[in-house]
């Protein structure tokens, strides 16, 4: 019983490393940059959101709001690819590294000064009301992170495997040239990603800000996705989900049963040991060289 | 434009190329020793501030700039160093035994962790490195006994054959300090680009296929990358700690990690300048903006966390400007003024650049 | 001479500080093979480059059906119908033989001719439909380089810009190659700019040539005219086996600089 | 005793068997060339012999000793050195620094030693640069000393390639279509460089080359390749005539 | 001639988070403060002199805390430090001021060590963690007759203060130290913390957590159907929202602190004046936070006034040791000395109710 209920809240949680996991992926797969600032997007996605919907704002539905922010968040992303990123066009991705750090500064900044720093929690309706099978207690919210994270990969899956712009956003990240050779129109494919990347980002904003409160650090959780992206596989959609669920289901049984002082570094010390025996995750996409 | 006539093959690999570049640097040099006569107390710690982080910045551009390898745990690295110079000295060592050997052991360690971190490349290795970072947060608490845990520890005032050197009370002198080894880690940093390891470096970063060719051992050229640029990165450590004095499991955080690669980028990846132009943006300007603000609109704060935003702002459009950092752009100035007044206007307009994938090695 | 297909006006190109195209112009008739050769470096790439917007010119025009389109983002160029098979070979190496050969019919909707010119390509290189689902990048450099033209030919390009297509291929290929192109532009009318270092079979294909160096076109005019020039013939044809083996060569003076 | 042997070596990727039960032997001094269809194995013997590639069965040696105890960087230092089909050059380094790369192998100094550049460091750096500026010379690559790569016309690249495998004073060197991308002009020169490597410096090549012409001028033997397996060996003119090479090679109308 | 002060200045400094992850503290700490030394400069300021209170952001991070040391010591010339954040921090610092003798007024750190020798130039507002859990404990333990004693903290020296003052009291009052569970500033899930603490069988469970991090431990623990055990919060987690949490999340979570919540006292004049001032000027709602920077910046003015027109450091001191006065607004007594550097010596034991916090105890 306790095992399942470690099992069943680590899951949960691991949908949400998973979720902004996505977020990196996208970015990844379609560009081949980094977006350091993904914790950042998710975390005003929320804070958007709640915007939006708390009642001492502008008090709209929960949702018409949740819709509303995903869409401010998706034009957010790609305006800020078609103002700022584009000039990096071609660019070494490190300079892409730095300028998503740089900007993680600037959006933690604005969220502050709007929001201020205090921890506020999101009126939504999934933060209400628990599940209880057998003993088992899974919150809403937890069964919505779940049921949500599930599809959009299986969504953003099937849209890279299967349409025709997926395909195309592939190929732009692995030779942005020949991309272009094609009649590709790269520029606007990567900046379609970027608004895509940032509705994921709100989604795993409003979902997080469901389980618990928020605020401007809250971003700082990115890295602990990374990890899970890492172990996934950068760059494979299944692999962000894998890769978190494994994060999320080490956390709750490492606190269980490690001693203090040792617990909390589980989810690290397993990325390393990954990384040991497979150098590039678990779902692979690099490849030797032909020469 | 100044035109070299080569006489010897000597003259290639003299540390300064010609009597005009020496006489440049023999002139900073001397502003450098006499700074002390020229800037307050205050600027002369921001002063010893940049040159400790340009020390940490040569250490990391070693292993990042000039092999290749993105690290983003090199605070972890700070950390050794830091710690490893305290803990000899309570052990009785002298400072000047002390110190060396902190850079050295902090090397080794560095090159110890990267054995099974030479399998990683890009982004898998910059986020191992994080993990890294992080741990070693809970390392240093989990290693209370020789570490002081959370309350951390105090490093003692130097001395070096009687001679007291302390931050706060002395900043003159610890700025000297700290003058004489960011010298001599430049030098050595130069030393090796202009010798086989460092060519072996490049080769790693631009081709292991080739360079394995050409018979370079990728795995022990990284090890060597990694463990010259930790110790390097471990004396910056220990004078972070002599310049803060007092540091615990917090002081050297992934933020810090996450600073120093910023920094090295925005100075320009591959180049000893490029450290050095990276410090000064990344450790003076939050200064800078404080001081502007000041005198704007006085001290108090009217928006909190405005220094970080603004910082983040410029930081922006830094790389907007000039992705290649500002060493690329410090060469762009310099060939202008060289063929004045012959440059073209729009002789350095980027041509349009295209990437390819990293995914394959 | 009628209207031109394409025609180029004075470009100049730069990467960065290096003039690497001087003022080139040059004219592409519809339904025409145009041929450019030149040494290593003579900017002949570039030139093909600036054509389909990869590189941006600093100056002059390119003029396709009389607009000028220079500048223009390459995806556009493209839409114009003008593709460039470039050198090199430029695949999508972690995507498939397939999925390549898809992404060369990205801007077309047309699915029953998409499926024709895929099998039509099949045809052509029967090898790539053997490796269908094998990754670009771990084929062979002539294997890469089939897919590159092949890819190139499911645009359905009006003018086809062909940055050296036999590098690395086997002497029957080349032939192969050499025959496709002929009929394509005998029986789909593709109008074709060439860039070869083989210079013997892009004479024999093409109606004009050029001839350029650092950047400059230095000769022009129809190919048997080409043929037929002495420079011609010692540098790009190899008429003049210089001597017997182990004696020290010569270097005759290219009489046009 | 042959300079190079490989005997029986198999090698498969997936279903793609692309070395299949291949033996050849080099002779000490001679030109070796392989040639074949697209995709015969060409570029994998190579590999396999470079040690990037492990095979399946069979056996490699060079000089008398097992190739295959030996890791990728230890081919280099038995004297092996090589270019690749695409040109793997180092592209934000200079020419010089380039070549410079290939004397890697004759390096004896330590690391403190270069950390304080010490005498040694010095009077070895100065030796290194005087082999190269004799490969410099050779292949005319002067005026390019100190020109990055990245901005190299493709024809510069491959002579680079060939500097850079001189360079590391091999006694075999592997030769990947050296004049693939080459002007008539500039495959003249390779052919002469060519005669000169084996002539003058007495280095055995094996060459992977498309251009028959060249084939035929410099090769002592010349060994034909289809799906993995051996074709046709002998003389070039041998080789040339023979129908089965003909069929799956070179056409009828061979240019 | 003392630093800092001219006829007509006196210049205040703080190091504090304004972005970093106690940005949540330290913002509405440097507000509070300001809003007090405008109403003093509006009013002509102390002795003539106008305050001016310079703030350097540390980002929670002690090389730019150092920088910040290095601008406010030797560039601005200040007079005397108040509220700087974060322990280590603080501690750090201690080693320029106290060359200097420069003060150091209410540190925003509760730890002991803020007290450290040479301690005369050092003033603290508010009892200290140690204190504070150990009243806490004492007051659950004495009240619901708890027996096994827990912590969950964060390895640093905050959350090792609070921890180690758990197993003193712990001991001290012949309970037992049954579990403890340590965790990094972004964790977002305890589940697994809270299975292992409940089935140790903890009666009451210190906390010493990021201020969201107590929220969410506190509902998951309620998820759980864990709710025969005390949450243990100290003044780091003492704070508005957190008793506001909607559904009431929050319930029954206590607080052991220096001061008596303002929320709970809306309706009184003071902090009903100082609400309303605080959200006219910054546009937010105060919080205790705020309410501690106002109450930190009257104490020095106090001592400002104290010291008399002629201000040196001694004066300065002996001003500060002069204080003693009930503060209306965190309704408490404030009182210094020479041998008592610790302003308020109450500690006020709260519980969650209805959205608030209600005072318990005090002592
Ligand atoms: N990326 C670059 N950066 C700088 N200079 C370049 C770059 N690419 C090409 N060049 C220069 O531009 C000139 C023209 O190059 P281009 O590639 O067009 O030649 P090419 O005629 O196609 O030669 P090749 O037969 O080798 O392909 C050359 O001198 C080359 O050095
Ligand atoms: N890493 C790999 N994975 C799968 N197949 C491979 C790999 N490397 C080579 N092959 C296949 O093995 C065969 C031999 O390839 P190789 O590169 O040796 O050909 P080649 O003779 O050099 O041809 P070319 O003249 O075109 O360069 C090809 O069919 C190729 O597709
Ligand atoms: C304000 C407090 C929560 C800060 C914390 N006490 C620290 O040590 O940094
Ligand atoms: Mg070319
Ligand atoms: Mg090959």
């Amino acid at each position: 019983m306790e095992v399942l209920q470690l099992l069943v809240s680590g899951l949960a949680n691991g949908c949400v490393y998973g979720l902004i996991a996505l977020g990196f992926v996208l970015i990844y797969k379609a560009t081949e940059a980094v977006n350091f600032a993904q914790g950042d997007f998710m975390m005003l996605g929320a804070f958007v959101t709640l915007g939006l919907t708390n009642a001492e704002h502008m008090n709209l539905p929960f949702w018409v709001a949740a819709p509303l922010a995903i869409l401010v968040m998706a034009v957010l992303g790609y305006l800020l690819d078609f103002f700022v990123l584009r000039r990096l066009f071609g660019q070494s991705q490190t300079a892409v590294v730095i300028l998503t750090i740089a900007l993680g500064f600037v959006i933690r900044f604005v969220a502050g000064v709007i929001w201020g720093h205090e921890p506020q929690t999101l009126e939504s309706p999934l933060s209400i009301g628990d599940i209880n099978i057998g003993g088992v207690v899974l919150g809403m919210a937890d069964v919505a992170v779940i049921v949500v994270t599930v599809l959009l990969t299986l969504f953003l899956y099937q849209f890279f495997q299967r349409t025709k712009l997926g395909l195309a956003m592939q190929a732009a990240s692995q030779n942005q040239m020949a991309a272009y050779y094609m009649g590709i129109p790269v520029k606007r494919v990567q900046g379609l990603i970027w608004g895509l990347s940032g509705a994921t980002a709100a989604i795993a904003g409003i979902l997080f800000a469901s389980k618990g409160a928020i605020d401007p650090n809250a971003g700082l959780l990115g890295i602990k996705a990374f990890a899970a992206a890492v172990i996934g596989g950068f760059g494979s959609l299944p692999g962000a989900l894998v890769g978190g669920l494994i994060v999320g289901v080490i956390e709750p049984f490492a606190s269980r049963y490690f001693a203090a002082g040792y617990s909390q570094i589980a989810p690290y010390v397993l990325l390393l040991l990954v990384l040991v025996f497979r150098p590039n995750g678990l779902f692979s996409q690099v490849r030797v060289k032909k020469v | 434009m100044r035109i070299l006539f080569k006489t010897s093959y000597n003259d290639d690999i003299r540390l300064f190329p010609d009597r005009w570049t020496l006489a440049v640097y023999a002139a900073l040099l001397a502003l450098a020793v006499l700074l002390p006569m020229l800037l307050d107390e205050f600027y002369i710690g921001e002063v010893t501030n940049v040159l400790i982080w340009a020390v940490a910045g040569l250490g990391l551009m070693l292993l990042t700039g000039q092999t290749g390898q993105v690290s983003l745990g090199h605070a972890a690295f700070l950390a050794i160093g830091c710690y490893t110079n305290t803990i000899l000295i309570e052990a009785g060592l002298p400072f000047i035994v002390a110190f060396p050997l902190a850079g050295v052991i902090t090397g080794i360690v560095g090159g110890i962790i990267a054995i099974p971190a030479l399998r990683l490349h890009g982004i898998y290795l910059a986020i191992a490195t994080i993990a890294l970072s992080i741990l070693a947060d809970d390392i240093i608490v989990l290693l209370d006994p020789w570490t002081g845990g959370v309350s951390g520890k105090f490093p003692a005032v130097i001395t070096i054959f009687g001679l007291e050197i302390e931050r706060w009370t002395m900043p003159v002198r610890f700025y000297y300090l700290v003058l004489v080894v960011t010298m001599i880690c430049t030098l050595f940093y130069r030393n090796l680009l202009r010798a086989p390891l460092g060519r072996a470096f490049a080769a790693v970063r631009d081709s292991e296929v080739s360079a394995t060719a050409m018979g370079v051992h990728i795995a022990r050229t990284k090890v060597k990358a990694f463990g010259l640029s930790c110790m390097i990165t471990g004396w910056a450590g220990t004078l972070m700690g002599y310049y803060a004095g007092a540091f615990n499991n917090e002081t050297f955080s992934l933020v810090i990690s996450i600073t120093l690669l910023m920094m090295i980028v925005i100075g320009g990846l591959g180049s000893i300048h490029g450290a050095f132009f990276g410090a000064v943006v990344v450790a003076f300007l939050p200064q800078a903006l404080s001081i502007a603000k000041g005198a704007m609109i006085g001290g108090s704060v009217a928006i909190p966390g405005l220094e970080t935003g603004v910082f983040g702002l410029i930081l922006i459009l830094f790389i907007l400007f000039e992705p290649m950092g500002l060493y690329g752009r410090w060469l762009k100035i310099r060939t202008w003024f060289e063929l004045f007044p012959f440059a073209r206007k729009d002789m350095f307009r980027r041509q349009k650049s295209y990437l390819k994938t990293e995914r394959l090695r | 001479m009628g209207d031109a297909l394409l025609e180029i006006k004075n470009l100049e190109s730069f990467y960065g500080p290096i003039m690497a195209i001087r003022g080139v112009s040059l004219k592409v008739e519809k339904g025409q093979i145009v041929t450019v050769l030149g040494a290593n470096g003579a900017g002949k790439s570039t030139l093909l480059k600036t054509i389909s917007g990869i590189m941006e010119p600093e100056k002059g025009q390119v003029l396709f059906k009389g607009r000028e389109i220079q500048g223009q983002e390459p995806h556009r160029i493209v839409q114009h119908g003008i593709v460039h098979v470039p050198e090199g070979r430029e695949v999508f190496p972690l995507l498939t033989v397939d999925e390549n050969l898809a992404l060369g019919a990205y801007t077309r909707n047309d699915k029953v001719g998409v499926q024709r010119d895929r099998e039509m390509v099949f045809d052509y290189f029967p090898i790539l439909a053997e490796r269908r689902g094998q990754e670009a990048g771990t084929l062979s450099g002539g294997q890469q380089q089939m897919l590159a033209i092949g890819r190139g030919l499911m645009l359905s390009p009006e003018i086809m810009l062909l940055d050296e297509p036999s590098l690395g291929l086997s002497p029957l290929l080349v032939q192969e190659i050499f025959a496709i192109l002929r009929r394509l532009n005998a029986e789909e009318k593709v109008t074709m700019v060439l860039v070869e270092q083989n210079a013997r079979i892009a004479l024999d294909l093409a109606n004009v040539g050029y001839v350029m160096e650092i950047g400059r076109i230095v000769m022009d005019g129809t190919a048997e005219r080409l043929m037929q020039s002495e420079d011609i013939k010692a540098f790009y044809l190899g008429h003049q086996e210089a001597g017997q083996r182990g004696e020290r060569r010569w270097k005759r003076k290219k009489t046009w600089r | 005793m042959s300079l190079l042997e490989i005997k029986e070596a198999t090698l498969k990727f997936g279903g793609v068997v692309a070395v299949n039960n291949l033996s050849l032997s080099v002779e000490e001094g001679e030109v070796y060339a392989i040639v074949g269809p697209n995709g015969a194995g060409k570029s994998t013997v190579f590999n396999l012999i470079s040690r990037f590639y492990q095979p399946f069965s069979g056996s490699i040696t060079f000089d008398g000793q097992n190739l295959l105890d030996r890791a990728p960087d230890q081919v280099a230092d038995l004297g092996i050195a090589r270019t690749f089909q695409n040109i793997e050059l180092f592209d934000h380094a200079t020419v010089l620094q380039n070549l410079l790369v290939g004397r890697h192998r004759h390096r004896k100094t330590s690391l403190v030693e270069e950390l304080f550049f010490a005498p040694r460091v010095r009077r070895e750096e100065i030796a290194h640069r005087e082999a190269v500026e004799e490969v410099v010379d050779f292949l005319d690559l002067q005026p390019y000393r100190d020109k990055m790569i990245a901005g190299l016309p493709y024809g510069v690249r491959k002579v680079v390639e060939l500097g850079r495998a001189l360079a590391t004073g091999p006694k075999l060197l592997l030769l990947d279509e050296p004049a693939s991308g080459l002007s008539v002009e500039e495959t003249q020169d390779m052919r002469w460089w060519i005669d000169d490597i084996r002539k003058q410096m007495g280095i055995t090549v094996l060459m992977v080359e498309h251009d028959m012409g060249l084939v035929s001028s410099v090769s002592d033997r010349v060994l034909a390749l289809a799906d993995g397996a051996k074709l046709a060996e002998g003389t070039p003119a041998e080789v040339q005539a023979d129908p089965a090479v003909i069929e799956a090679y070179l056409g009828v109308g061979a240019v | 001639d003392t630093q800092g002060v001219s006829d007509t200045e006196v210049v205040i400094g703080s190091v504090n988070d304004l972005s970093g992850i106690f940005a949540a503290v330290g913002v509405p700490a440097v507000n509070g403060a300001n809003l007090r030394f405008d109403e003093i400069n509006a009013a002509g300021g102390v002795h003539g002199r106008q305050i001016r209170f310079v703030v350097e952001d540390n980002g929670y991070q002690i090389p730019r805390a150092m920088q910040g040391y290095n601008k406010l010591l030797n560039r601005d010339k200040v007079f005397a430090m108040l509220l700087s954040l974060g322990t280590p921090m603080n501690t750090a610092g201690f080693k320029l001021l106290d060359p200097k003798g420069i003060p150091n007024i209410s540190p925003l750190s509760a730890s002991v060590q803020m007290l450290q020798e040479p301690a005369n130039n050092k003033f603290t507002g508010f009892s200290s963690y140690w204190d504070q859990v150990q009243a806490g404990v004492r007051y659950l333990a004495g009240e619901y007759d708890s027996k096994e004693v827990c912590s969950m903290y964060i390895p640093s020296d905050f959350g090792k203060e609070i921890s180690d003052s758990t197993k003193a009291i712990t001991s001290s009052l012949g309970l037992s130290f049954a579990a403890e569970t340590t965790h990094k500033p972004d964790e977002l899930d305890f589940v697994g913390s809270l299975t292992k603490l409940k089935s140790a069988g903890c009666d009451i469970v210190t906390m010493a957590l990021g201020v969201r991090q107590g929220i969410t431990v506190v509902g998951t623990a309620k998820k759980l159907g864990w709710t025969d055990v005390k949450f243990l919060n100290t003044s780091a987690g003492f704070l508005g929202v957190v008793a506001a949490v909607p559904g009431g999340v929050t319930e029954g979570l206590y607080a052991s602190a220096g001061w008596v919540d303002l929320t709970a006292r809306a309706d009184d004049e003071v902090p009903a004046k100082f609400m309303a001032d605080y959200n006219a000027k910054f546009d937010k709602p105060a919080s205790g936070f705020s309410m501690l920077g106002y109450t930190a910046a009257d104490t020095l003015v106090r001592a400002l006034e104290a010291a008399g027109p002629d201000l040196t450091q001694e004066a300065f001191l002996a001003g500060m040791e002069s204080l003693s006065y009930f503060d209306a607004l965190t309704d408490t007594d404030i009182t210094y000395s020479a041998d008592d550097h610790r302003g308020t010596d109450d500690i006020v034991i709260s519980v969650v109710e209805n959205g608030m916090w209600r005072e318990l105890s005090r002592q």
